[in-house]
């Protein structure tokens, strides 16, 4: 994560790094090895059930976001723009075309292998349907649709919950039978969740430890490398559970020696701002946005975007006795695929549980299944709280969008104000 | 005289209020914002010395039992006065500056003829200023660029016609030279021409010149000290200020709008290129903000297109636009492609003051969205900015807020566009009674 | 009647944002509701069977202001979410029973959950369609939504609907389908006869007022047309993709027909031309409705296309079918369906050899000189070089 | 032996010409352009149209064509209009036979035209709405700079060090050159900057219309900025495009040239249909 000379790396970070490289270089190699790569998204990532059938997992999300922290993405969007991609999508869609354009480099520098099958679980977001119709346009390999259906009423319903069952039983584990020659045995899939299980029980611990007052980290500077595995192609591996043991007994240090969030400037100081965050980040100009929140001693105690890939501090854990219907639950419930009023509670809740200052919305030009209603949601989040609410405007990986200064004076102006509120609620 | 200044760097223009220590405004200045920030801001700080000098002379004169009834007039026939020397001094200057440019342009045949044009248009140019300065004169604007400018281009099209010289080279070297003129703060000693604006009042007005000359030079050896200075608005960041004498102008705005009208709620401000809606507490303290986002359409920035565009003054469009009788509908508030807007509903016979009426709708309606996103508009609304300087702007704002929102109290300060000025000036004045500035 | 009647009458049903057709509809007898939807599609069928009136709820064109509705949306989201919330908002849409937001696009989606937080007593749904087209996976699916749909709009209503109510229903849509089919030949065939500004509005009054209504003045459109003495100008023949949700202002219609394009084929309002053909009035109805929507349904970006063959073949047989000359892609700007689907269609006409152009409108675009640059464009080089 | 005229109403600036053609060959007899600078552009258009008869020698009646482009759809004394890409793709080719794509870049647009050899539209791309690289823009900036509009070329090509001009939005840019200024960045440097960038853009445009082969033409107000056309073959070779972009001292009237060059062979179209249309 650092690359800060002086800060010495935890072994978490180390371990992640590792994780991640091997995994990479497990995708580069299918040239040699013969295995054969699947390509799905974080929502509704069904890790756990391709890795039944020795298959690897290829996230394009993973290879925008790296791209993005490469300064890699703006150039591949341009390319893909220049190919007829309307200016107005979503960028992770263009980074993903304009990479292929560009020789298809994975980020070891290697070239990524074409996918053998496109895994289009359609969760939560409207545009990974099209996505993958692309890449399918490009690749011409087989596709495999998911569609999980919306909680637009609030709740998972029986007939959402078999029409995703009866998918999985007809299309999506023939498919991957296929492509990958393996018969398909569930209790490998028990045994995989039952890893997932105890993993996500350690990420939750982590991410609920910034319950303290000065918290032990930044639930999302940070906590997007703490869902970093589980969010990716490492959920249901031993190695995620491992990672999310270390990660925790980290954090119990850190807690027990009262210090803040590591930042890539070493620990944080004073904890002088406690905010719950709304919407993804910006991954161009990472550095210097979170640079913008711990100079100013801001603090982020829960985010919503560490729930994209599975929501698991409301109680939901991947279960090896109901293997397809908890699969089907968990892509049910993903962040995305939960109605505004939800979306609304889940943030109230935050604002409140964490003690936060109040909520800042960093809202992405690219993601309309994020962005859209934010400003609602807002408003009742401020109502039914009472406290202040920021809102900013970034992109994810379209460095044109990220206009620092911007979103600088947007920043200094909100802290400015949760300060002077704050020292009038203390004069009175 | 303990001083605290508020500067405010706003994008369009840069504002400085002065304050005393019982949190009086003295003065206030206002000034371009140009390509230099830190002649703005200097320029903006001598413009609010001199706005105070003349509070000061107002306190003097005041004593002068004589004088009874009639300071007021006084006053600003000697402000008008003195702005007439000030502006003198710049066209003489911008005269040298033309002069010393003709080679410097390309495209042009004969110098000598350019430099013959030269003497004509600032000939006329001097007679018209010294026409505007009259007593009873209406301007277009108070900043130098905008009136030189003007004559400028009328007289040097006249005389290009005349002349048969061609226009744009002419252009060109007002383009130029203005700037020069414009980073030169003006050099000679302010005192002097308060001095010499006195002579020329007392001349024109058979004043006894013994009665004012003695308060005049008193007031003009009070000393202004400046004790602290906080820097606000757009260009802050550039103001060469540490961390702490920096504020958000959001919550100068706020504060601001809370000093010169206690009961307000909601503050809208209208700059050049940003929108904002603050909602205040009874302290002035901010409760919440939204401003526009990236998108700097339909901001004060937009008027200033559109005024280019017609040429005409900002000044005019709000009268014009009061003279509709029926309003288009303009969708686009895009301030880039106003231009265009509007040559597309000329072109369609619509009449310029009833797409200027549509255009000011456009830029309300635009903020009354941030104001929703704000919170709304609770009793008192105070609108702050440049563009609370336009009529025409401000009846769109009663309209709608009547029809959203109901019975308002609607607060409109003549200095509105000092808003932010002002709050950073409280702001100064706090800190500095708290720690005086070393 | 006359055509210019007959549209005067359907421009004052689509200038009037208070919906006064449906409100009075609804004043006429006590228990008649009326349910709003969201394009694409809604079985309007179960509503009509439930004795309840739909209102295709399109946003707020280019004669609205937008204040509210402004403050809950980015820059970067298109304008008929925007204009919808801010009719709700304001009260124009005051008199509904319920709103039904169908599965389009993730935009359209929270708006589902954010009329939930502005009305959170009214009747709100979020109607989700199968992206899985086999009977046995994704229609039984939809055959429970749907059935879901029927019980909640019969708790609504407060009595039961039976299947043969909604067989009544589908037989009467069955006759709307073929009507609007007709016009759509007879302008294909004779497009300088029926104007698409005419077809236009004829079809947008469909959206606010009784089915039983629009049949008639179909008919009457129908009747008159052919009588109309209308000179055959030197235009070319379009077909118009990508404007199947956000609706183009009229003057942009009308800009694409004055710089010289006929418009032979759209997707203006696909609602009521979704399902191709009739559907079956004398079996289980839901599932005849399922059938249709799985099989016999027409297409567009909200769709998922199962195969990479099958992308774009509908637009290609809609440019065969009806004799075009080029496609002109006109979405709504941040379409996303539209948008992300375009170059895979652009590609596909490229591959036929069939001339397209693209550009994106906004509900309330007012400059049209970029549009008629480019139709005009498109229409001079189909002309000069054909 | 046809004459007609052509006029293209641009935002900038108002171009009219004359032609006398006989079949294939078109003599070019007169032209006038006119800088609108806050004037009214159709009275303009009035004033080009009579001086370019004038310089001819021509009566008004004599003229068989007069054909409008640009924004002229609405000018009464035109015989028939035709849009600015037809137009600028004829014009290109009369005035550089070779050329095969056209890039206009006028007051607030950029357009890439890609031609066949017989001035066809093939493709087309034009840039978005929010766009900081227009001449408009430009100019702006050059005023504001204090810098005469002939004198931007020249500047540009000075730079040593360009600065990054990054803001989509013009409004916003404007600002970011404020701040260079007062960094103490040199006008060439930020010219060259604000160059680049709308070279990206066009460069960009090129790239989507798949121009290939043959010459870049640059058309309309901008053609003749020497600093944008170095720029632009930066771009175009950082891009890896394998084709040169050209302007012509004649550049900036392609469209009033295509216009009535159109002209012509309507009238001959309309001649043989029997339709004669006649200037009012
Ligand atoms: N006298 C006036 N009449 C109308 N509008 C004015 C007037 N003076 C300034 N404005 C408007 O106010 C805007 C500048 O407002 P200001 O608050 O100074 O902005 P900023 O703080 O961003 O510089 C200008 O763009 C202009 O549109
Ligand atoms: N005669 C000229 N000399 C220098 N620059 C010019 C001239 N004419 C036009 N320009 C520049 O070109 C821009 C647009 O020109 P124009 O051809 O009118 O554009 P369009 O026709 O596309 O509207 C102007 O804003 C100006 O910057
Ligand atoms: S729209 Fe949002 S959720 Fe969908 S792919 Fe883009 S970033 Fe991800
Ligand atoms: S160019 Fe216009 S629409 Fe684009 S950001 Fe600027 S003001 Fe907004
Ligand atoms: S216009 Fe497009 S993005 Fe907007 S709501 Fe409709 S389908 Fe969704």
């Amino acid at each position: 994560m650092s690359n800060n000379p002086e800060i010495v790396k935890e072994s978490s970070m180390v371990m992640q790094k590792e994780m991640i490289a091997n995994n990479y270089d497990q995708l580069t190699s299918t040239a040699e090895t013969g295995r054969k790569v699947v390509s799905t998204f974080v929502p509704g990532n069904l890790n756990e059930l391709i890795m039944c059938f020795g298959l690897l997992n290829n996230l394009p999300e993973i290879n925008a976001i790296q791209n993005g922290m490469r300064k890699k993405s703006g150039a591949m969007i341009m390319d893909a723009e220049r190919s007829g991609h309307s200016e107005d999508v979503c960028t992770y869609v263009k980074s993903d075309i304009g990479q292929m354009s560009k020789g298809n480099v994975a980020p070891n520098g290697k070239p990524m292998p074409p996918p053998d099958l496109l895994l289009l679980s359609y969760t939560g977001c409207f545009t990974f349907m099209k996505w993958f119709e692309l890449l399918r346009h490009e690749y011409g390999c087989e596709t495999v649709m998911l569609q999980v259906p919306y909680t637009g009423a609030g709740e998972i319903t029986d007939n959402m919950r078999d029409y995703v069952v009866k998918q999985l039983k007809e299309d999506v584990i023939p498919a991957l039978e296929r492509v990958s020659g393996v018969k398909f045995d569930i209790d490998l899939l028990r045994e995989n969740l039952r890893r997932s299980a105890e993993a996500e029980d350690n990420l939750v611990w982590v991410l609920e430890s910034a319950k303290n007052i000065r918290s032990p980290i930044d639930a999302y500077f940070g906590g997007v490398y703490y869902i970093g595995p589980i969010f990716t192609a490492f959920r249901g591996t031993q190695d995620a559970v491992d990672y999310y043991r270390v990660l925790r007994s980290e954090i119990e240090t850190r807690l027990a020696e009262q210090k803040g969030p590591v930042t890539p400037e070493g620990d944080m100081q004073e904890e002088k701002y406690r905010l719950v965050v709304e919407g993804p980040p910006n991954w161009t100009s990472f550095r210097d946005f979170w640079k913008m929140f711990y100079d100013e001693g801001a603090v982020i105690v829960a985010s919503t975007y560490t729930k994209v890939g599975g929501v698991y501090d409301q109680g939901f854990r991947h279960d090896p006795d109901r293997p397809l219907e908890s699969l089907a639950e968990y892509c049910l419930g993903c962040y995305t695929n939960r109605n505004l009023p939800n979306r609304v509670n889940m943030l109230v809740d935050y604002v409140n549980e964490y003690q936060a200052d109040g909520l800042l919305i960093n809202s992405i030009k690219s993601c309309n299944s994020f962005s859209a209603g934010q400003l609602m949601m807002m408003q009742q989040v401020e109502k039914r709280t009472g406290k202040p609410a920021g809102f900013i405007e970034t992109d994810l990986v379209d460095p044109r969008y990220f206009s620092a200064a911007n979103v600088k004076n947007r920043l200094e102006s909100y802290f400015q104000m949760i300060e002077q509120k704050r020292s009038k609620t203390e004069a009175a | 005289m303990k001083c605290y200044i508020g500067i405010d760097l706003g994008s369009t223009t840069t504002k400085a209020v002065i304050m005393d220590e019982h949190g009086e405004a003295l003065g206030h200045g206002i000034t371009n914002s140009r390509s230099n920030y830190d002649t703005a801001s200097r320029v903006a700080k001598m413009e609010a010395v001199i706005s105070t000098r003349f509070t000061l002379f107002r306190h003097r004169l005041e004593r002068v039992p004589e004088l009874k009834g009639d300071i007021s007039g006084l006053l600003a026939d000697l402000e008008r006065s003195f702005r007439l020397e000030l502006f003198l001094e710049q066209l003489e200057d911008l005269h040298q500056t033309c002069s010393k440019n003709v080679d410097t342009v390309p495209g042009i045949d004969s110098s000598e003829a350019v430099h013959e044009a030269l003497e004509e248009i600032f000939r006329n140019l001097a007679k018209t200023l010294e026409e505007l300065f009259a007593p009873g004169a209406e301007r277009k604007s108070d900043f130098f660029r905008d009136l030189a400018g003007s004559v400028y281009m009328q007289v040097s099209e006249d005389v290009a016609r005349q002349t048969g010289l061609s226009y744009d080279p002419l252009l060109n070297i007002y383009d130029k030279s203005i700037i020069e003129v414009e980073n030169r703060p003006p050099s000679a000693n302010l005192d002097e021409k308060f001095l010499a604006a006195l002579d020329r009042v007392t001349r024109e007005k058979r004043i006894d010149e013994k009665l004012l000359r003695k308060p005049i030079e008193d007031a003009l050896k009070e000393e202004i000290e400046e004790c602290y200075t906080v820097g606000t608005g757009y260009g802050r960041v550039r103001l060469p200020f540490p961390k702490e004498n920096i504020r958000s102008e959001i919550l100068c705005h706020g504060l601001g709008a809370h000093l010169m009208y206690p009961g307000t709620r909601t503050v809208l401000d209208i700059g050049g290129q940003d929108t904002k809606g603050i909602q205040v507490d009874e302290n002035g303290i901010v409760a919440n903000f939204q401003m526009n986002d990236r998108c700097a359409a339909g901001c004060g920035r937009y008027l200033g297109y559109i005024a280019d565009e017609m040429n005409m003054g900002l000044h005019e469009l709000g009268p014009m636009a009061m003279k509709s009788t029926r309003t288009v509908r303009i969708n686009s508030t895009c301030t880039v492609f106003a231009g265009a807007e509007l040559r597309d509903r000329l072109s369609l016979g619509e009449k310029r003051e009833d797409i200027i009426a549509g255009l000011h709708r456009a830029i309300i309606l635009r903020s009354m969205s941030i104001l929703s996103r704000s919170g709304g508009v609770s009793d008192e609304f105070t609108f702050t900015g440049g563009v609370a300087k336009n009529e025409a702007a401000v009846k769109e704002l009663r309209k709608l807020v009547e029809e959203n929102y109901g019975d308002i109290t609607i607060n409109i300060d003549p200095d509105s566009i000092y808003t932010g000025a002002l709050g950073a000036a409280e702001f100064a004045k706090r800190s500095g009674i708290e720690k005086p500035l070393h | 009647m006359a055509t210019e009647d007959i549209i005067e009458r359907c421009t004052g049903l689509y200038e009037d944002l208070d919906f006064t057709a449906a409100r009075q509809w609804k004043d006429g007898a006590p228990d008649r509701k009326v349910i709003g939807y969201m394009p694409i599609y809604v079985p309007e069928e179960i509503i009509h069977a439930a004795g309840m009136m739909p209102l295709g709820v399109v946003g707020g064109g280019d004669q609205m202001e937008v204040i509210h509705g402004d403050a809950y949306y980015q820059s970067y989201i298109c304008r008929i979410p925007r204009s919808t919330i801010e009719l709700g908002v304001t009260g124009k849409l005051d008199f509904l029973d319920g709103m039904l937001f169908p599965s389009i696009c993730d935009v359209i989606r929270n708006l589902s959950g954010m009329w939930q937080l502005i009305r959170p007593d009214m009747y709100v749904q979020y109607f989700d369609v199968p992206q899985n087209f086999e009977d046995g996976v994704g229609g039984e699916y939809y055959v429970r939504e749907l059935e879901h749909l029927r019980d909640g709009l019969a708790a609504l209503a407060g009595r039961s609907i039976s299947d043969d109510d909604i067989n009544q229903s589908i037989a009467v849509y069955n006759e709307r389908r073929r009507l609007v089919r007709e016009i759509y030949k007879l302008r294909a065939e004779t497009p300088w006869m029926v104007p698409t500004s005419e077809v236009y509005l004829l079809m947008r009054a469909g959206l606010v007022i009784p089915v039983e209504e629009h049949i008639q003045i179909m008919k009457e459109y129908l009747a008159a047309a052919p009588g109309e003495d209308r000179p055959l100008r030197d235009a070319c023949r379009v077909v118009i993709s990508g404007s199947f949700c956000e609706q183009p202002p009229l003057n942009l219609i009308k800009s694409i027909e004055m710089s010289g394009c006929y418009i032979v084929d759209d997707d203006y309002m696909l609602g009521n031309r979704w399902l191709l053909n009739d559907v079956a009035t004398d079996g289980n109805p839901l599932e005849m409705l399922s059938d249709a929507f799985l099989h016999h349904s027409a297409d567009t970006a909200a769709k998922y296309c199962a195969r990479k063959e099958d992308v774009g073949q509908y637009l290609l047989q809609s440019v065969k079918d009806n004799n075009a000359e080029g496609v002109i892609f006109a979405a709504a700007s941040f379409c996303d369906p539209a948008l992300l689907e375009r170059p895979m269609l652009a590609d596909r006409m490229s591959e036929h050899g069939v001339p397209h152009i693209s550009f994106k409108y906004a509900e309330n675009s007012g400059q049209m000189q970029p549009i008629r640059e480019q139709a005009g464009t498109f229409a001079d080089t189909l002309k000069l070089w054909s | 032996m046809t004459i007609t005229a052509g006029i293209d109403v641009g935002t900038g600036a108002i171009k009219a010409v004359l032609f006398e053609s006989e079949g294939d060959d078109n003599k070019w007899l007169a032209r006038r352009n006119f800088r609108v600078r806050q004037r009214d552009p159709l009275k303009l258009a009035r004033t080009a149209f009579e001086e370019v008869l004038e310089e001819a020698g021509i009566a008004e009646d004599d003229v068989h064509y007069t054909a409008t482009t640009g924004d002229g759809e609405s000018i009464p004394f035109a015989t028939g209009h035709f849009y600015s890409m037809t137009t600028h793709a004829r014009g290109a080719i009369y005035l550089e036979p070779d050329a095969r794509s056209v890039l206009d870049i006028g007051a607030l647009h950029g357009r890439a035209i890609k031609i066949d050899g017989r001035g066809k539209v093939l493709t087309y791309r034009m840039t978005s709405q929010c766009a900081s690289g227009s001449g408009q823009f430009l100019e702006n900036i050059a005023r504001y700079l204090g810098i005469a509009q002939s004198e931007i070329g020249p500047l540009s090509l000075q730079a040593d060090d360009p600065e990054n001009v990054s803001s989509i939005c013009a409004v916003l840019a404007e600002t970011d050159v404020i701040n260079m200024v007062s960094r103490g960045i040199t006008a060439p440097n930020i010219l060259r900057g604000i160059h680049l960038s709308m070279a990206g853009r066009l460069a960009k445009l090129l790239r989507v219309v798949k121009a290939e082969d043959g010459v870049v033409f640059l058309s309309g107000g901008l053609a003749l900025d020497e600093g944008l056309l170095a720029a632009l073959n930066d771009s175009m070779e950082k891009m890896n495009l394998k084709i040169e972009a050209k302007n012509h001292p004649d550049s900036m009237f392609a469209g009033a040239i295509g216009a009535a060059v159109w002209g012509s062979y309507r009238y001959h179209k309309l001649l043989e249909q029997g339709v004669l249309a006649k200037a009012s």
